[in-house]
């Protein structure tokens, strides 16, 4: 029974310590060095080539728990595509997408007019929002060859025939440019849809369990960069100038590994330390 | 007090009694853990009796009558709930599943076989520094020893192949302890979120006092559980 | 007209080569006998029932993820073979089962493989219906309910079978602390690291498939772990040629036609 | 009787996988893809049918424990408290009503999202207690993961730079073809799988072999 206890108060500790590695960076900011990957750096070299006043596709799948991990890359991308008078068109392929783009919209609105005092953002101008779209790859390769077909109203209710922004765009062809903001699962059909038949350039934003399938198709030149979890967003933070969230959660991230790395170690120093001694463990 | 604003404080206090698991599973956990499933399972049936509405039933009365075998196919799934009839759900599994089988066929002998084997191939076509040819040959290896590994009948795997197949596991072990770092700092991010929601500076105040009521109580009731 | 669809004569021929030997090597299984390789978490099964028979405690089997409208079912229909044999071990052994469920298309299936596992080992009454159990279809509260299952049926074996996404860590390193004896995997490689030191027998990747097969024993399932293996020895054929062509300049890919 | 039961369903089986996998290898007359987009229509509202089973499951279950007053029962009267009012309010003001909505973002989704952040600290204590070099394959393990972590982690990279040299190739070359020659196995059975259920050796709804072969 003793050794119960000793094993569920162990564990504890460990949870406790946890904790508070994880909350102090949030509350008080410290300094970590942040190495530059190459994937952060080919998305901010690639969102600062667009031409000014290109078309811009941005497809949302972030939501939930990722949310706190991508906002902050979310935002500044639609931030900086603002500033060099880009026209974004907002849209979803899960549903769950949806109610996030409304507070992509909303923050970077903010982050822009108070780096742009003077400046406003307005609908139908600068962006319009399209919602949900069903179908998934299908779904997305109809939206590229008829995009006012398969969405005949906006979010809004608004004909998109209507749409000042939209008059010359209709297919892939008319949009140079693809952000695309994915969460969970990969999704290559966007590059499949997007990339291989319209010849555009793409970005993507994702959690960084998704290196190995960006890694594939950033060497091939498919997709020009990435942002790569809370810390992809603090590094493009970082590169365009747009201080934010994500350093923080980067900074707590990096303490939080340390510990599991010290965890690894001291589990397997006693687990050896045990076997030389004779025991079991 | 708004809506917005007690969601925000409703969702905190959730989020601490969820997190009072790590201490050990208690009433309130389970209070979160029961609401939790239950707007879930609500939430499910909302979304997907919408969608029979709008897409099965009204495309029935809107130029797609076909639709109706569909219905009636979903329908019979209920039958389970009876021991007598539960075969006639038979049906409407059978179309979901062939369904699923057939795509699954289409799709993985191009992207998972095919095109697997090309690219471990092709490296060959220009192999020019010492160090290419490494990889290549180290990828070669490892893919078809991992594939030998995965032999199970003795015709296809004589005992000769013992090394082979050591190698093949060994390499597993490479890509899984990758795999290990890339999902544990996910998770880890995944935690971190949920702090930095309950830290947000609007309810930050809120989340201290909150955590300190739920952690007291949870004390008090594994200090009372220990006496009894 | 094109007989074919671009670049997919080939695969056609792969799935059609496949069936074939399905189909001949189920034959052949019926008059010949194929051995087996051992495999270690066939046996852990049986032994975790054992271990449950002898202290008295429920086992908890679950069929992973993979819902059977999903592309990848296949996954779980392996999974639903292993449920009906260890079913019918538990009822043979009077082992109280435990199926609880996340998928909504799966858990009909598998009230009735139980079902029909209690009725073959003669004891039809004992099946408790409420036993398999559908908990949620949300990845994360079925986590949760299934810990909950753990420490309050004071269970005694965890076989987790099918394909395992996130959850797998909670609910694998649960069953491990709790000192539950526990067989499983699953057929994707992104979560089987945390199988390894949490299970007792880990079920690595296509051995999922094979588990399936070996619980079965009849003269398909050797077959189709036949069948299987003449296929990956073609791949690896497949793999080596492709070297030699590219060692000499003609791409593997041209010739595959995709 | 035990045709319509077990023949019929496993030949149903047959004819769609026939179907829809004729049409991604044969260019198909226009009438047959349109009955195979029909047939993925017909899913998605079969699939849909069976989450309002899968919810009246639930519904079942719960409403039995409060009726036999078993063990915890006031929580299962909590559980089906939200459970009708989510889909009362649902019902009444569609999916996208303010309540409805209040439901899911302030129960569901920090509850559900809480859940997986739990795992975070699991990583720390299963790296503490499980991942241990007990063999020469944990090792193996636990070296590519170590590396793998420091190398996510920044301070990693002041630790030791060499870092990002390394583990690069790691993930590109080793990693990679392991991964490979895995995915091809799973690939193979997955199409065996369905080949079986093509020829009717793959039992679907009854154990393999109870019904001799033919059973669907």
């Amino acid at each position: 029974m003793t050794f119960d206890f000793q094993k569920i108060d162990r564990r504890r500790l460990l949870y406790v310590i946890q904790l508070i590695v994880m909350a102090v960076p949030l509350i008080y900011p410290i300094a970590i060095p942040l190495p530059i990957d190459k994937y952060s750096r080919g998305y901010h070299e690639a969102i600062e080539a667009v031409p000014d006043s290109t078309v811009v596709g941005y497809c949302n799948f972030i939501s939930g728990g990722q949310w706190p991990l991508l906002e902050s890359g979310a935002k500044r991308t639609a931030v900086r595509l603002w500033e060099k008078d880009c026209k974004i068109i907002f849209f979803a392929f899960a549903d769950v997408g949806v109610p996030f783009i409304d507070l992509i919209i909303e923050d970077a609105i903010q982050i822009y007019e108070a780096r742009n005092p003077g400046e406003t953002i307005e609908y139908d101008v600068d962006y319009v929002r399209l919602g949900y779209i069903a179908g998934l790859e299908t779904g997305f390769a109809e939206f590229l060859r008829d995009m006012k077909g398969l969405v005949p109203n906006d979010y809004f209710g608004t004909p998109t025939t209507s749409l000042n922004m939209l008059e010359n765009v209709n297919t892939g062809n008319d949009i140079p440019f693809m952000v695309w903001a994915e969460s969970g699962t990969p999704a290559p059909y966007g590059i499949r849809q997007y990339q291989e038949t319209y010849g555009g350039t793409m970005v993507e934003i994702v959690v960084g369990m998704l290196l190995p399938t960006i890694s594939v198709y950033f060497e091939t030149g498919q997709v020009a960069g990435a942002i790569l979890g809370s810390a992809g967003c603090a590094q493009y933070e970082y590169l365009a100038g747009m201080p934010g969230p994500a350093l923080r959660l980067v900074n707590a991230l990096s303490l939080t590994t340390l510990m599991v790395l010290i965890a690894l170690i001291v589990g397997n120093i006693e687990y050896l330390y045990g076997v030389l001694k004779g025991g079991k463990e | 007090m708004d809506l917005a604003f007690t969601g925000q404080l409703v969702g905190a206090f959730l989020m601490i009694c969820v997190f009072s698991l790590l201490y050990k599973e208690n009433p309130l956990s389970r209070v979160a853990e029961h609401a939790l499933i239950g707007v879930a399972a609500g939430y499910t049936f909302v979304t997907n009796f919408w969608f029979i509405i709008n897409t099965g039933v009204n495309g029935v009365f809107n130029g797609n009558p076909q639709y109706i075998i569909a219905l009636v196919l979903g329908a019979l799934l209920f039958t389970n709930l009876s021991k007598r009839w539960s075969w006639l759900s038979r049906y409407g599994l059978a179309l979901v599943t062939g369904t699923g089988v057939a795509l699954a066929i289409s799709r993985v002998v191009l992207t998972d076989i095919f095109n697997q084997m090309v690219v471990v191939a092709e490296p060959f076509l220009s192999l020019s520094s010492p160090v290419e040819i490494f990889n290549s040959v180290l990828m070669l290896a490892i893919t078809v020893s991992v594939l030998s590994y995965f032999l199970f009948t003795t015709k296809a795997r004589p005992k000769q192949m013992g090394p082979i197949n050591k190698f093949g596991r060994y390499a597993m072990m490479v890509s899984f302890g990758v795999a290990y770092g890339t999902t544990s700092t996910y998770r880890i991010n995944m935690a971190i979120g949920r702090l930095d929601a309950l830290l947000n500076p609007s309810i930050r105040s809120y989340s201290y006092v909150m955590t300190a009521v739920v952690l007291a109580a949870v004390i008090y009731w594994d200090l009372r559980l220990r006496k009894k | 007209m094109e007989i074919f669809n671009e670049g997919r004569a080939l695969a056609f021929l792969f799935v059609i080569t496949l069936t074939a030997l399905l189909y001949y090597l189920t034959e052949y299984a019926k008059k010949n006998d194929v051995p087996l390789r051992q495999l270690a978490s066939f046996e852990a099964i049986s032994e975790g029932v054992g271990r449950c028979a002898e202290l008295g405690r429920p086992l908890v089997i679950h069929c992973g993820q993979r819902n059977l409208d999903h592309p990848e079912v296949a996954v779980t229909l392996s999974a639903l073979e292993i449920l009906s044999y260890t079913a019918k071990l538990c009822a043979e052994t009077g082992v109280r089962i435990i199926v609880p469920t996340m998928l909504h298309t799966a858990y009909p299936v598998q009230v009735e493989r139980v079902r029909e596992a209690y009725m073959e080992a003669g004891v039809p009454d004992a099946f408790n219906e409420n036993d398999v159990r559908f908990l949620s279809p949300h990845h994360q509260v079925y986590a949760t309910a299934v810990m909950s299952i753990f420490e309050r049926e004071n269970v005694g074996a965890n076989i987790m079978v099918g394909r395992w996404s996130g959850i797998s860590m909670a609910v694998a390193e649960t069953s491990a602390r709790l000192g539950i004896f526990g067989v499983g995997g699953t057929d994707q490689p992104d979560n089987m690291p945390f199988f390894i030191p949490t299970m007792d027998y880990a079920i690595i990747g296509e051995e999922m498939y094979a588990l399936g097969a070996y619980v079965g024993k009849e003269p398909r399932d050797i077959g189709n772990i036949f069948a299987k293996d003449v296929m990956k020895l073609l791949v690896i054929g497949g793999i080596l040629l492709g070297v030699v062509l590219a060692l000499a300049g003609i791409p593997l890919s041209n010739l595959m036609g995709i | 009787m035990s045709v319509w039961q077990n023949k019929v369903p496993g030949y149903l089986i047959s004819a769609i996988i026939l179907i829809l996998v004729a049409e991604f290898f044969f260019p198909v007359p226009e009438v047959v893809q349109s009955i195979n987009s029909e047939l993925q229509t017909f899913t998605a509202i079969c699939a849909a049918f069976a989450m309002l089973l899968g919810s009246a499951n639930i519904m079942k279950v719960y409403g039995s424990r409060v009726i036999k007053r078993s063990s915890n029962w006031e929580y299962a009267v909590l559980l089906l408290t939200f459970l009708f009012t989510t889909i009362g309010f649902g019902l009444l003001e569609g999916t996208g009503g303010i309540y409805f909505k209040w439901l899911y973002n302030n129960v569901q989704v920090p509850a559900a999202a809480t859940v997986y952040a739990i795992i975070g600290f699991y990583v720390v204590f299963a790296a503490y207690r499980a991942f241990r070099a007990r063999t020469l394959e944990a090792s193996i393990l636990l070296v590519a993961g170590f590396l793998t972590l420091m190398w996510g982690s920044s301070i990693g990279h002041v630790i030791w730079p060499g870092i990002g040299q390394v583990v690069p190739w790691i993930v590109d070359v080793p990693n990679t073809a392991g991964f490979r020659g895995y995915k091809i196995a799973v690939a193979i059975a997955t199409v065996a799988v369905g080949s079986a259920l093509f020829l009717h050796k793959q039992a679907l709804f009854q154990k393999a072999g109870s019904s001799g072969e033919g059973a669907a």
